[in-house]
């Protein structure tokens, strides 16, 4: 288990390495200067800004800093939020971003599973076809649309939630939270649907019915957990997704999160913060997927981590 | 009978070899075949009766040691055209008559495969020829070849894969548990047909099963193999009536006949690895203890079974 | 000085449009509760009044500090940090200012040491200002120099006599010099303050120092919500009414608008698609701006003569396309079609006569004419057609425009076939600088109340020409208004007139577009807010809660 | 003998995209207290169909009960509510399948899926219901049985497994135990221990087993009587001597024959020739006709009925019809009823046991 | 059990030969794989329907823009924002031109003097909607097919060399995606876009750059599967070279899952276009797509529902519809098929 632990870390590390030197020489070919903005300065203030930002020295150079300040893990300055680090610019927006990701996951997936479960334990029937039907719509609105529809409706229209910020604690984040749902909801019913109805096709659910289970205890009790474990494979990227694809709705809502700050660096040309931002993301990416493939091996009994006894 | 067709020497394939999850799938085994004649091989699941026939027909290189057929080893490099001629000579019947057959191909191509790599036939209206000669001399008909392969039982499928082994007109053939999957009043198709064509085309076979009696009836000699090990070999009669190893005794006992009488009084001796208390410098061997008859012994169980011996 | 008096009868014709300063003249009774909620469009990048270069950044600073004159509610700078209109010295070179009693938010004086301390800080070339060297060239002493690296900051011609008397020397004389007082850039900094803190200094709410109406609290440097609350300390506290004013950035206006209407916020920007919709509205003003828009024609690309150094190509463009429906049906805001390129309701004479009653209108849409010119345009360069790219921004607005030009070009203009590029705003200024574009889109805001500020854009190798363009006698029309002109108002604004008249009429330089204008909605109980026509967009001091 | 179960004319189809499967076409046999009976048939010939039926295990959306009954206590099992036949499941009938790798649950520890059935059935606390577990785990050889509690299905092996399958099948002590394959897909040796684990188990807790498999020598091994089925038909059923030493059907006679047998030296086997039925549409008739050496013109029309043989032997062949002409059943075959006293090839001197 | 009594004439007892050939006879007719999932789907209610819906909308993708002789790009601003109107239908209360305007209903076609149709409404430049529409679909559709097209060829052929060569190959190009995967692939997309000149090329290349990873995945979990059963070494027993292996045995094998996975690519590709189009760095102007023409109608949905209605709706459908296909495709061909 050490070892595969190890192993992973260092596969997790040069992937970030890897990915980190990618989006350095990326940045490069963007077009527009990050000091473009600066558009009012003279020629000499532009070298001096340049020097600042160590944007005058040749690009092997600033690569070289760049990779030794990462692995202090140091993100740099922000090239529009004057003299801010980057560090401080993420650390600020990913709460919410990261609030409204862990809701829609945790209220996605629960009605996903339990749309699944309906529909498998009730195959080809009303039940199945409503629940499909749920499923695939969720999925079928383009998720701003959904938002906006949301907004209008229940905020809006009913004054039922706020119409968006994030000043009205817990309340504010529930819409925002439900338009960013859909898409897991969508995806762990018809995962759930299909894996349940291939479990409920097994000889140890026959078992447990030849031992006299009844239906309830059959769902939960022997199917459900055999049928979640290969979605827990599938959520690790949804939900890391979740926090960095959220920019759509972070900004239909107004909420000030990372995918609102992703768009707005990149629509700035902030070279720093967007190359920050990438980092953040594939560092969380990886890091859930580290995670939800330990998680796995806890979940499911059969599998033995490889690389040694554990 | 004595020509040697195929000499196994000390052949060793270890899967994942110094890795941890190192499986010695076979561990030195040495055995010749005769031209003409059946060689069984017999022993529990996964103690590498697969394997070796898989590795002396070029499916998996060999680790160690050496298969020679006609006095040519079957491994190490090979120009193409050997490569081809020995595919040629040597064919494989497999076990599973629903995954060797390739769903989405007609019985016609499938037949006809061997022919068309090895160039055996001029046209596609000799190709027809040929592929209805194949079908009938295993019991088909023409009517069989437009068809696929979802759409026949298992001992015609099963047919179907001898039939592909012919079309190339080979020398030997493995016969990978041609009949274990198959149905009891099935099998005698399959068994019959293979007798007949060894009589018919003078054909040398290697039989794997681990179902004795059948075993004993389609057999000239027989080895039964334990954990990648052979551990004894004889001709049929001469293993049945003495078997020398334990592990021999105890398979051959274990077997239930179709006979309720012979039942009733049918007494299985277990075996047991560790009864053998081989010392630490005990030479463990395999040993001819009557003529064509060999056991895996040491030097004290050799004289002890010397002694037994009828 | 110049500043403009009464703007009130010339308004242009939106449907129910309120004037902002009909409503502050009815004197209301202030409510109890002076909580104020506003929307910004972006976050502020820098509060530092040496760094800022955004309009988000200079309205916070403008409602936070204060610099020696502010725009008053009838957009006139006077005195504030000033105790008193400054002294002018006979050849308009020298500015004596004396400063009252103010004091910065953490009780100490505000001296004229600290305005010293910040401009020099601002011209200061290891700051990296951007607005420092461009306000101060050419018009404070010693700015270019400096800024240039060639002279040290303490030669800038701006003095402290003693702690309440500030000496400001010019370069040369400047008609509108004291408008400039009011600009952020120009702002007091304290030295001890500003060092203590060092890098730190400005990243927080905290971490800044303020002499205004208001201090800024709950700014964490980056987040898309601020406060601002009253600055007890401010030598004025007794007039401003509001005790505090939220502020959160929404970006997407269909959600401002939802936020105004849930009550939520007091006002709010309508743009785009919305705009037709809500002109009539009850609550909706039309705030008219100074901004201009225009395109540029780049003459020269990659070292290379373009198309559009024809003047009759230039000229059949910029005659081709209906303003008019361009302001009523696609902005829809109040913009109105711009047959000039100093605003309207901008820059006023002696007489307060509006600048554009003098300077007349040119490149008016014509598509007859515009034909014409095309057909000589392209005989003169011995094509039948041309390809033409129009570089634009990546807002959904300027995207609708673009689509509307192109078909209006194409339309107007046989043979043309017009491509769209769009781009974020940095990647524009990127193809801008580099000239690599055909015609681009543009727009100007001013920074100070002066014609000049537009018309100086386009000399030869000025700052903001990237175009190629250039003509002898516009620039010695804008060179002569700096120099002796600069002190004859009525021949200053005549020369502007005949500059105008050269880079529109004659040359087509540019083809303007449109004035902007902007639909807001603003509740009722909102009252007293100051709407500037350059500078700084806002001041809070004056606004207050009635009836709410 | 007491009947604790009888299947009356049970006639049951699958609905498929296909058409109508008709895998059962009127099956009927009796279950004695404390005996075992064999079914045995070639694939697809309705043996698991007929057990799973018994315990209402097949999918209810795409199954029908034609027609018959399934007599148990005197209830009918067709018709019993399904809350009812859950209260069957496990405690009076239990079941135990082919396959031990994928029978278990594989995420859940094996010790609380022996405890499930006890627990449901038998108003027990936990802790009772772990220690009857326990011991139920011993009693079918898993050794260490207190500590390997806890652990999961895939940390045991093939033969383990199965014995934790009929651990779990025994925990309610049912009356009727039903095997279908259970040592198929086994290792000979392993069957064996199998096996005499069940016949132990048998003896002790006096219960009747249905035993399916299609392995002759594992019928001869374990069966009191045996059933031969055939196209989703029951086509001869006797006393296992009957059925091995005197059998009655072609099919019956073909399964035999097919079989090499260690001590005869047959130079070729008999081989049934061609395919099982097609369900979809079953042939007109006595089913295996089409492949019988020995079929008589009437097999073609008309479904040949059960001919009784002895009192306790059974077999639908037209070959018993008084009118049929009489025929040589394969030479092993005669061999076979030469040991056999009923016979009509009895031969005295040969044998002397049965 | 009872014994026969009855009386059967003696001549039906006669023996019968049986021809060992009809003992073999398969009296199933014969079918294909295709064919049998054929006649599967067809049973598919939802995914016939969907196939039929889908074939429309392809078709008025193709002749819809041509219908009502109007241009997608024609302007008239004096025509702006009209409702949708159309002959007939407007009798019924729908469909009748009336919409809202500065807080009021009014019939827009009468003040501003209109007397065309309409039949989707107008825009904000004036062009005519349903035009837009119909091109819009064609132009998402051709993204999302090409980007499907590309996706399936990276990926089927990156998958299958990783999976087919096995060994260090596999290692290495596992290892590649693994990395790949630790990318978010939003940001990826982004990213390139902004890099590339703006356009339809530009997008479909962002939406492929990732897009074929998880073909890739299923294509080699695939080929592992399928290159160690029984026929693929049947067929190396015979001396089959690679090339032969991989068209003949691994690729039609294969088919059905590369097919199904590609009717869920094709839905995602059109969301994709339609976040990127969100997000402002979509197609430009003045070519539609359906994002961009969401995008237009979701800042006004308040007002003019019509412009976002209708694209919705064709993009919702189209989404239901690849989903239904893909989800009977599935069942058709591979019951037991996972993801
Ligand atoms: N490709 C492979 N990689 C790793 N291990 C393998 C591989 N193939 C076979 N083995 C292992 O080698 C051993 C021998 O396998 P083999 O298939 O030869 O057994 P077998 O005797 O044919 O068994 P069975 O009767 O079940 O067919 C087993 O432990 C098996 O798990
Ligand atoms: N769920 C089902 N749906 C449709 N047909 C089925 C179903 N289950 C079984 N059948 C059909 O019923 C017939 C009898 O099947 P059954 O499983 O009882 O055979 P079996 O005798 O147990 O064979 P095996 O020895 O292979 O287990 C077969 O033709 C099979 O195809
Ligand atoms: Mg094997
Ligand atoms: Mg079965």
């Amino acid at each position: 288990m050490v070892k595969y632990v190890s192993k992973r870390l260092i596969y997790m590390f040069l992937t970030m390495f890897l990915i980190a030197t990618a989006t350095f020489f990326l940045m490069q070919t963007l077009p527009g200067s990050p000091i473009a903005s600066y558009n009012k300065l003279n020629e000499s203030q532009r070298a001096i800004v340049e020097k600042k930002y160590g944007i005058d020295k040749p690009k092997p150079v600033q690569y070289a800093i760049y990779m030794k300040n990462l692995a202090k893990g140091d993100l740099g300055t922000s090239f529009v939020f004057k003299g801010k680090s980057v560090n401080d610019l993420l650390a600020s927006r990913f709460k919410p971003s990261f609030i409204l990701g862990a809701q829609a996951m945790v209220f996605g997936t629960i009605i996903g599973i339990l749309l699944g479960m309906i529909a498998a334990l009730r195959q080809n029937t009303f039940w199945d076809y409503g629940s499909t039907f749920f499923a695939i719509l969720g999925i079928s609105i383009p998720s701003f649309v959904f938002a906006s529809l949301l907004q209008y409706w229940v905020a809006s229209e009913w004054h039922l939630l706020p119409v968006g910020l994030w000043n009205d604690g817990w309340k504010s984040s529930i819409l925002p939270s439900i338009a960013l749902a859909m898409g897991p909801l969508a995806l762990s019913a018809r995962f759930i649907r299909t894996e349940m109805i291939e479990v409920l096709s097994s000889d140890y659910i026959t078992l447990a019915k030849a031992k006299g289970a009844n239906g309830f205890e059959i769902a939960f009790k022997h199917a459900l957990r055999n049928a979640l474990i290969p979605l827990v494979t599938v959520l690790g990227p949804v939900a890391a997704g979740l926090v960095t694809g959220s920019l759509v709705v972070e900004q239909i809502f107004a909420i000030p999160g990372i995918g609102e700050q992703f768009v707005s660096s990149i629509m700035s040309n902030d070279h720093a913060t967007i190359m920050g931002t990438t980092l953040f993301f594939s560092a969380f990416l990886i890091v859930v997927i580290f995670i939800v493939d330990i998680l796995y091996g806890i979940i499911d009994p059969r599998i033995r981590l490889s690389g040694g006894k554990s | 009978m004595a020509e040697k067709l195929l000499e196994v020497k000390n052949l060793k394939q270890y899967f994942n070899a110094g890795k941890p999850s190192e499986v010695k799938a076979i561990d030195n085994i040495s055995f010749d075949i005769y031209r003409g004649e059946t060689f069984g091989l017999v022993g529990e699941s996964g103690c590498g009766k697969s394997t070796t026939g898989r590795t002396i027909i070029r499916l998996y290189d060999a680790t160690d040691g050496e298969v020679l057929y006609d006095g040519v080893s079957v491994h190490g490099n090979k120009s193409k055209s050997e490569v081809k001629s020995l595919n040629q000579k040597m064919q494989m019947i497999f076990q599973d008559p629903y995954a060797s057959l390739n769903p989405r191909m007609k019985v016609m191509d499938i037949i006809a495969e061997g022919l068309d790599i090895h160039g055996l036939v001029k046209n596609a209206k000799e190709r027809k020829q040929k592929v209805i000669e194949l079908l009938e001399t295993v019991g088909l008909n023409k009517e069989h070849a437009e068809r696929y392969p979802h759409e026949f039982s298992g001992g015609q499928r099963q047919r179907i894969g001898i039939a592909r082994a012919l079309a190339v007109n080979p020398e030997f053939i493995i016969a990978d548990e041609p009949i274990s999957a198959l149905d009891v009043s099935i099998q005698a198709q399959v068994v019959n047909l293979l007798r007949d064509l060894q009589k018919e085309k003078g054909l040398t076979y290697l039989f794997i099963a681990h179902d004795l009696s059948m075993v004993k009836y389609i057999s000239d000699r027989i080895g039964v193999m334990y954990f990648g090990k052979l551990v004894e070999m004889a001709t049929a009669e001469e293993l049945y009536k003495n078997p020398m190893h334990p592990y021999t005794k105890s398979l051959l006992s274990a077997i239930p006949l179709p006979d309720p009488i012979y039942e009733r009084s049918r007494v299985r001796t277990p075996y047991n690895p560790e009864d053998h208390k081989y010392g630490p410098d005990e030479k463990v061997e395999f040993r001819e203890i009557s003529p064509e008859h060999f056991v895996l012994c040491s030097d004290r169980e050799f004289a002890q079974m010397k002694k037994e011996i009828k | 000085a110049c500043g403009g008096k009464d703007k009130s009868e010339d308004k242009n014709a939106a449907p129910n449009k309120e004037n902002d300063k009909a409503t502050q003249e009815e004197v209301s009774e202030p409510d109890a509760e002076q909580v104020l909620n506003l929307i910004e469009a972006a976050a502020i990048p820098s509060v530092d009044s040496a760094i800022v270069e955004d309009a988000v950044g200079f309205n916070v600073l403008n409602n936070v500090n204060e610099g020696l004159y502010r725009l008053n509610l009838e957009n006139v700078a006077e005195p504030a940090i000033a105790a008193e209109e400054a002294v002018v010295s006979e050849d308009g070179l020298t500015y004596t200012f004396k400063l009252r009693d103010a004091k910065w938010s953490d009780g100490s004086e505000v001296t004229a040491h600290d305005f010293v301390f910040a401009w020099q800080r601002a011209i200061d070339p290891d700051t990296g200002s951007p607005y420092g060297p461009f306000m101060m060239s050419g018009v404070v002493k010693n700015a270019t120099a400096i800024s240039e690296g060639d002279m040290d900051k303490s030669e800038l011609g701006i003095v402290a006599e003693d702690d309440k008397t500030l000496v400001v020397t010019l370069e040369r004389p400047v008609p509108y010099f004291l408008s400039l007082m009011s600009f952020g850039t120009f702002y007091p900094q304290k030295e001890e303050f500003v060092t203590a803190k060092g890098d730190a200094y400005a990243t927080n709410s905290d971490n800044l120092l303020y002499n205004g109406p208001f201090v800024l609290t709950e700014w964490d440097g980056t987040g898309d919500s601020w406060v601002y609350k009253k600055n007890e300390n401010y030598w004025d506290a007794e007039n401003v009414k509001l005790e505090t004013i939220n502020v959160d950035v929404v970006k997407d206006s269909a959600t401002a608008i939802k936020l105004y209407n849930d009550g939520k916020k007091d006002r709010a920007g309508v743009s785009g698609d919305l705009a037709l919709q809500y002109s009539s509205h009850a609550e909706a003003i039309v705030q008219p701006e100074t901004s201009v828009f225009y395109m540029k024609f780049n003459q020269e690309k990659d070292g290379k003569e373009t198309p559009l150094a024809n003047v009759n190509i230039r000229k059949a463009i910029a005659k081709s396309f209906e303003k008019q429906d361009l302001a009523d049906v696609i902005l829809a805001n109040g913009s109105i079609p711009a047959d000039f390129i100093v605003p309207k309701d901008f820059a006023f004479d002696e007489n307060g006569k509006d600048f554009r009653d003098i300077g007349g209108d040119h490149l008016v849409y014509d598509a007859e004419e515009a034909k014409d010119f095309w057909q000589k345009g392209l005989d003169e360069l011995g094509v039948t057609e041309l390809e033409l790219e129009i570089l634009g921004g990546d807002t959904e607005l300027s995207k609708k425009m673009d689509e509307y030009f192109k078909s209006q070009l194409e339309s107007n203009l046989e043979g043309l076939k017009i491509k769209l590029k769009e781009v974020p705003f940095s990647v524009r200024l990127e193809l801008d600088t580099n000239q690599q574009y055909d015609i681009q889109i543009s727009g100007w805001g001013p920074d100070f109340q002066d014609p000049i500020s537009f018309l100086d854009m386009f000399v030869t190798d000025g700052t903001n020409n990237l175009m190629s363009y250039s003509n002898p006698e516009y620039d010695a029309l804008i060179e002569a208004s700096k120099a002796e002109l600069a002190l004859d108002p009525v021949a200053r604004y005549e020369a502007f007139a005949k500059a105008e008249k050269i880079l529109l009429e004659d040359d087509a330089a540019i083809a303007p577009i449109y004035q902007r204008g902007l639909l807001q909605l603003q509740k009722p109980y909102f009252k007293g807010l100051a709407v500037h026509p350059f500078g700084a967009d806002y001041s809070y001091k004056w606004a207050y809660i009635s009836g709410k | 003998m007491e009947k604790i179960l009888q299947v009356k004319d049970l006639e049951l189809s699958f609905h498929t995209f296909a058409g109508e499967v008709k895998a059962i076409r009127g099956v009927s046999f009796d279950l004695n207290k404390g005996e075992t009976l064999a079914i045995v048939g070639e694939s697809g010939s309705g043996k698991s169909v007929t057990t799973k039926s018994i315990m209402r295990l097949l999918p209810e959306s795409s199954s029908e009960f034609k027609n018959g009954q399934i007599l148990f206590n005197n209830n009918d099992l067709t018709k019993l509510p399904e809350k009812e036949m859950q209260k069957i499941r496990g405690k009076e009938i239990s079941m135990i399948f082919q396959d031990p790798m994928t029978s278990l649950n594989p995420t859940m520890p094996i010790g609380k899926q022996v405890m499930e059935p006890i627990l449901k059935h038998q108003k027990v606390g936990k802790a009772k219901a772990k220690e009857v577990a326990i011991d139920l785990l011993k009693m079918v050889g898993i050794p260490n049985a207190e500590n390997r509690y806890k652990m999961y299905p895939h940390q045991f092996s093939g033969g383990q497994r199965q014995r934790i399958v009929i651990a779990i099948a025994l925990a309610c002590n049912p009356k009727v135990l039903i095997a279908d394959e259970p040592t198929t897909a086994l290792d000979v040796t392993i069957q064996a221990q199998i096996l005499e684990l069940m016949k132990d188990i048998q003896k002790k807790v006096d219960t009747s087993i249905i035993f399916i498999t299609h392995d002759l020598g594992v019928v001869a091994n374990v069966a009191d009587r045996v059933a031969v089925m055939y196209g989703g038909r029951i086509v001869e059923v006797g006393t296992v001597d009957e059925i091995f030493y005197n059998p009655q059907h072609p099919y019956t006679w073909g399964l035999l024959s097919s079989m090499p047998s260690l001590d005869l030296e047959e130079e070729r086997l008999y081989a049934i020739p061609g395919t099982p039925p097609d369900l979809l549409n079953p042939p007109v008739g006595d089913a295996f006709a089409l492949r019988s050496e020995y079929a008589l013109k009437i097999d073609l029309e008309q479904a040949p009925p059960m001919f009784q043989v002895s009192e306790t032997h059974f077999a639908a062949t037209w070959l018993l019809h008084p009118n049929a002409p009489k025929v040589d059943p394969p030479a092993t075959i005669i061999e076979r009823m030469k040991t056999f006293r009923g016979s009509r090839y009895y031969v005295e001197t040969h044998g002397g046991e049965a | 059990m009872q014994l026969d009594k009855q009386q059967l004439p003696p001549e039906k007892f006669e023996r019968v030969v049986i021809d060992s050939d009809s003992a073999e006879r398969i009296t199933k007719p014969s079918l294909s794989f295709w064919q049998d999932a054929w006649l599967r789907l067809r049973k598919n209610k939802a995914a016939i329907v969907s196939m039929v819906v889908l074939v429309l909308l392809v078709l008025m993708a193709l002749v819809g823009p041509h219908l009502n002789g109007r241009s997608g790009d024609t302007q008239n601003l004096r025509h702006a924002n009209l409702p949708p109107k159309i002959p007939g239908i407007e009798k019924l209360g729908i469909f009748n031109g009336v919409g809202e305007l500065g807080g009021q209903k009014l019939d827009l076609y009468e003040v501003k003097k209109v007397d065309e149709y309409y039949w989707f409404g107008t825009d904000g430049l004036g062009r005519d909607l349903f035009t837009r529409l119909w091109e819009g679909t064609q132009i998402s559709l051709l993204i999302a097919f090409i980007a499907a097209l590309i996706d399936v060829v990276i990926g089927v052929a990156y998958g299958g060399i990783s999976g087919y060569f096995g060994g260090r190959t596999d290692d290495v190009m596992q290892r590649i995606v693994e990395i790949l995967i630790g990318i978010p692939t939003l940001i990826v997309v982004i990213l390139m876009i902004l890099i590339m000149e703006p356009g339809i090329t530009a997008i479909i290349i962002a939406i492929s750059i990732t897009g074929w990873i998880g073909m890739s995945r299923i294509v080699r979990a695939q080929i592992l599967k399928f290159k160690g059963q029984e026929f693929v070494l049947a067929s190396r027993t015979l001396g089959a070279g690679h090339s032969r292996i991989i068209t003949k045995h691994l690729l039609p094998n294969i088919l059905g899952i590369v097919i199904i996975n590609t009717m869920f690519t094709i839905p995602s590709a059109i969301f994709f276009e339609a976040f990127l189009s969100f997000i402002g760095i979509g197609l430009q102007p003045p070519a539609a797509s359906l994002g961009t023409l969401i995008n237009d109608g979701y800042k006004v949905m308040e007002f003019q529902p019509y412009v976002l209605l209708f694209p919705s709706l064709v993009i919702s459908i189209l989404m239901i519809a690849f989903n239904l296909i893909g989800d009977g495709l599935r069942d058709a061909l591979d019951p037991k098929m996972k993801d």
